[in-house]
């Protein structure tokens, strides 16, 4: 029997104890991002002022992989600029897609340990899916 | 295992080549080497385009097409191979099933029944059709632990009522529903009954005479047979008096610039070359079946699932979907685990070398009347044994504790 | 034989098992090892139920399948992998598109336009979605030799017509059209150009792009391929607009007891388990002509026409439909022999160890206004040699005398 | 090579100068037979009379087959009652699925020469087109 499952410990520790998974009364950006064929649903929220992501929190439903993805994005992303964000946002889909060196993905810290959802395509869309909605967010800003 | 348990195994190499425990046979199910050469074989010695041909290898083409027609029409107990349309699987038969029939005869102010616990294959055909043709779509809601009965059918109803659909056994639930009840009720109401046989034909003896239903559909790949094939059986008279489906090569008697007159059934529902290779794969896995038999075949089910259901109520994480009686399943075991999401779950059992099926196993509705997305699902086979129910159990025991429980 | 003649039929074994002279191409090719082996080893190695499983064997299976569709694209020139969408066969993609395109965007006074030449299946279609829509359906009459040219479109199209359809090689004639003229005519009108390419897929090279093209439907059993699957190409702006043809599992995106929302292309098409085994069996026959490559495949078929009818020429009985250019007949030989009926001649073949086709060539309408009833065609693929077109010629020369004629 | 083919002199010799076939002016009854896929057509004509089948002929197209099978159909039914056809044309719908005695072979002289089409399964309905269509008629007499 092997083992060796990708749900180590600090995926499941952002997936049962997030940090930002609560509601966010002051924010000025709100955007739902599905996956229709797993179910997965989130509510992203952000507070921006003068380009720079001061806030963040998330809601919703989903796979552990959904969940802890969008947590450490924003444990990431709080305190980044708009353009910081979206250059880490470029990063993780590219890691996911498998193409980034080691040194993009140090930048991406704790969220780096996601990339092995580069060899598990039908998860793919979970581990996107915040990072997905945060990207198409920011084209608001 | 043991010795009639290898013996089954050796038939199923796939199992022992992946190192895998398969747990998903509701999806589809695994090929024994005996079907895959009986396709192979007609491949290196009779293939050619049948019906039309005028040369021996036609005419063994034709003989190999018909005769697996015959013998998916005895297995069901048709009273006619005529009565057997071979399909690409039990969707494409509900499809042909919604357009020829229901298209044609239904109309405003008609209604159509099937339950909310169908796949969506026989739930999106009836919505098309009710749209298409102004007849309304009325839902038989099963209870939380899918029965579904007759006289919940008779409860609702009507003589505007002139087509109702039920799974003989549920992908979710596993239950047996009783069709023969079904297709009487509908029957005194002037209605026909087609009957999803995607998952009870490949797991309980079917015989269409004695359920007196009007259609049954299923699919040849759930069965042991190739991807690719499947059938329809329709009554005789019912199939007279459809309209083609598909048109084409093959169906047809006369062809004009003006249009045509059609062959005789079931050709006129078959256009286009057909797939002999496919038939005669689904007519040896009925014999692979037939080989083993039912007894065989139905008790390994039973008691696998017997011994599945007894473990996993001992754990109080785990959550059954339906009848809490092992034998209403078929082999079919839906669960949620406390605090998991069935992706998670489907993953950590893919890790452990356990292939189980998460989602909404294509019946949206029905999960979102019991009240969830998404949920677990082992299925099982007369291949698999309780070595692999032991497995599926210590991993699924061993789930919330890789995602971070202390329990 | 010349070595290459033998180094090919290595790859047909059935020609030898069953001792047989195959002129029947036109109507199914034989199946090389490589191909059924391929199929098999996906049912050995790989099979699951694709596209929604989470575990190691549904995730190559999907792998498998999409790679098919990758493969098949490819081949053809597509822009995409979405733009295949899998069938059974050539017919059931000119269905989908009479049924998914044609019956959504076309009503009445608009006009859809195809050839006389058409096989049924590229007919009949188009004859029903007339019907049903109040479409006026006008037919393009070609010359009696089967010349069909994008002038006699241009003659005779409207700005009503909405949609043009007209064969690439004709099953009848063997004649290779002028798909991108036919397509600019078309585009110029605002109407879309449905190409058939049953027979032209499997003996020339093809380039959707290059010919522009808005659909093109054709099958794996005609290009070494199993049977059951089959393919349509249609421009990916147009899948997008087009409504689902097949309900059921697999091809919805959200599903509720009121209706619901679908996957993107080209899942949507794909209602219920897909041919996962066929779809690699295709891809597989695809490599095994690549590996042999067009140069070869193209002029072996086209001398061994050459030779034929030069051949034939010499017998005054015999009548060749069509071109007298053997260069326009891509294998495709179709002809009278004088006093006999084709269903004798067949026969006769047939006692001769020779497969040949007798009858309309499910181009009924064709026929008649060739003023006939039925032909007989003898039909070439690459494995056919010398030798085979020798017996060929000799037996035809016999007929008439078997049938009683003094010569 | 082989060369068994099945179309023998008396076949082809019925095929190519038919007896039975030409228009018949005084037929009191005529019936269309058509085998669609292959495109057979006969239009058969009797003249009968107080239960006899004093004169017959055939028109139309078709194979050899179909047409020799209705020459002599012809030759044989010709002067015999309705009952002595009826009685020949079920012995020779069962010769051509495969099941009668010798003697009744012989009850069909020259017809029983078709007993190979029960091989051949394409071409029965060739066969039996005639003598269907003579049954078919007979049933209105
Ligand atoms: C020109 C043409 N179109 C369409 C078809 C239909 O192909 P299929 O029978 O595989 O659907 C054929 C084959 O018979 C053909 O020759
Ligand atoms: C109950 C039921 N009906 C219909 C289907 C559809 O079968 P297929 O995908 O082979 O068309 C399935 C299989 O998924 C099923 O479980």
């Amino acid at each position: 029997m092997q083992n060796n499952t990708f749900y180590n410990e600090v995926l499941t520790d952002h997936n049962l104890h997030p940090i930002h998974k609560h509601h966010l009364e002051d924010a000025n950006f709100s955007l739902e991002g599905v996956n229709p064929s797993c179910g997965d649903d989130i509510i992203l929220n952000l507070k921006v002022e003068d380009g720079r992501i001061v806030d963040g929190a998330y809601e919703g439903d989903g796979c552990a992989i959904s969940q802890a993805s969008a947590d450490m994005m924003l444990d990431l992303v709080i305190g980044k600029s708009k353009e910081e964000a979206e250059h880490l946002a470029d990063i993780f889909l590219r890691m996911i897609k498998g193409s980034i060196t080691e040194d993009e993905k140090e930048e991406l810290e704790e969220a780096s340990i996601l990339s092995d959802v580069s060899h598990m395509p039908a998860r793919v869309k979970c581990a996107v899916l915040g990072w997905h909605t945060m990207q198409e967010m920011l084209e608001e800003v | 295992m043991t010795e009639k348990d290898q013996l089954i195994r050796k038939e199923f190499p796939i199992l022992k080549n992946r190192n895998v425990i398969y747990l998903d046979n509701a999806a589809t199910s695994q090929k024994p080497p005996c079907v895959i050469e009986a396709a192979d074989q007609y491949y290196r010695m009779y293939n050619a385009n049948p019906l039309r041909g005028l040369y021996a290898l036609s005419v063994d083409a034709t003989d190999a097409y018909e005769n697996a027609r015959k013998t998916v029409a005895d297995f069901i107990g048709a009273a006619r191979p005529e009565e057997i349309v071979f399909t690409r699987n039990a969707s494409e038969s509900l499809n042909l099933i919604a357009y020829s029939y229901a298209r044609t005869f239904l109309k405003e102010g008609d209604e159509i029944i099937c339950t909310i616990a169908e796949h969506h294959s026989n739930m999106l055909p009836w919505q098309q059709a009710a749209k298409v043709t102004g007849a309304k779509l009325t839902y038989l809601y099963c209870e939380k632990d899918g029965t579904l009965t007759p006289q919940m059918l008779e409860d609702i109803i009507t003589e505007r009522t002139k087509l109702v659909a039920v799974t003989q056994i549920s992908n979710v639930f596993g239950r047996l529903n009783d069709i023969k009840g079904f297709a009487k009720v509908a029957h005194d109401h002037g209605a026909v009954l087609v009957a999803d046989g995607a998952q009870s034909v490949p797991h309980v003896p079917v015989d269409v005479q004695d359920l007196d239903c009007d259609f049954l559909a299923f699919s040849g790949h759930k069965m042991f047979a190739p991807m690719g094939i499947g059938a329809l059986y329709a009554k005789y008279d019912l199939l007279e008096k459809m309209p083609p489906f598909l048109y084409g090569g093959e169906m047809i008697e006369y062809v004009t610039t003006e249009g045509a007159t059609y062959a005789e059934v079931p050709h006129k529902f078959e256009a286009g070359t057909v797939n002999v290779g496919g038939a005669v794969g689904l007519a040896e896995a009925i014999r692979f079946m037939q080989r083993f038999g039912w007894d065989l075949i139905t008790k390994r089910e039973e008691e696998l699932t017997v011994y599945a259901m007894e473990k996993m109520k001992q754990y109080p994480y785990v959550h059954v979907i339906g009848s809490e009686d092992p034998k209403e399943h078929h082999g079919i075991i839906t669960f949620k685990l406390d605090g998991v999401h069935p992706h998670d779950i489907a993953a950590i059992f893919d890790a452990h070398g356990i292939a189980v099926r998460a989602g909404h196993h294509c019946a949206q509705p029905l999960m979102k009347y019991l009240g969830t997305l998404s949920t677990t699902r082992a299925s099982l086979a007369f291949y698999n044994n309780k070595e692999d129910i032991d497995a599926f159990v210590e991993t699924l025991m061993q789930i919330r504790k890789e995602m971070g429980y202390a329990e």
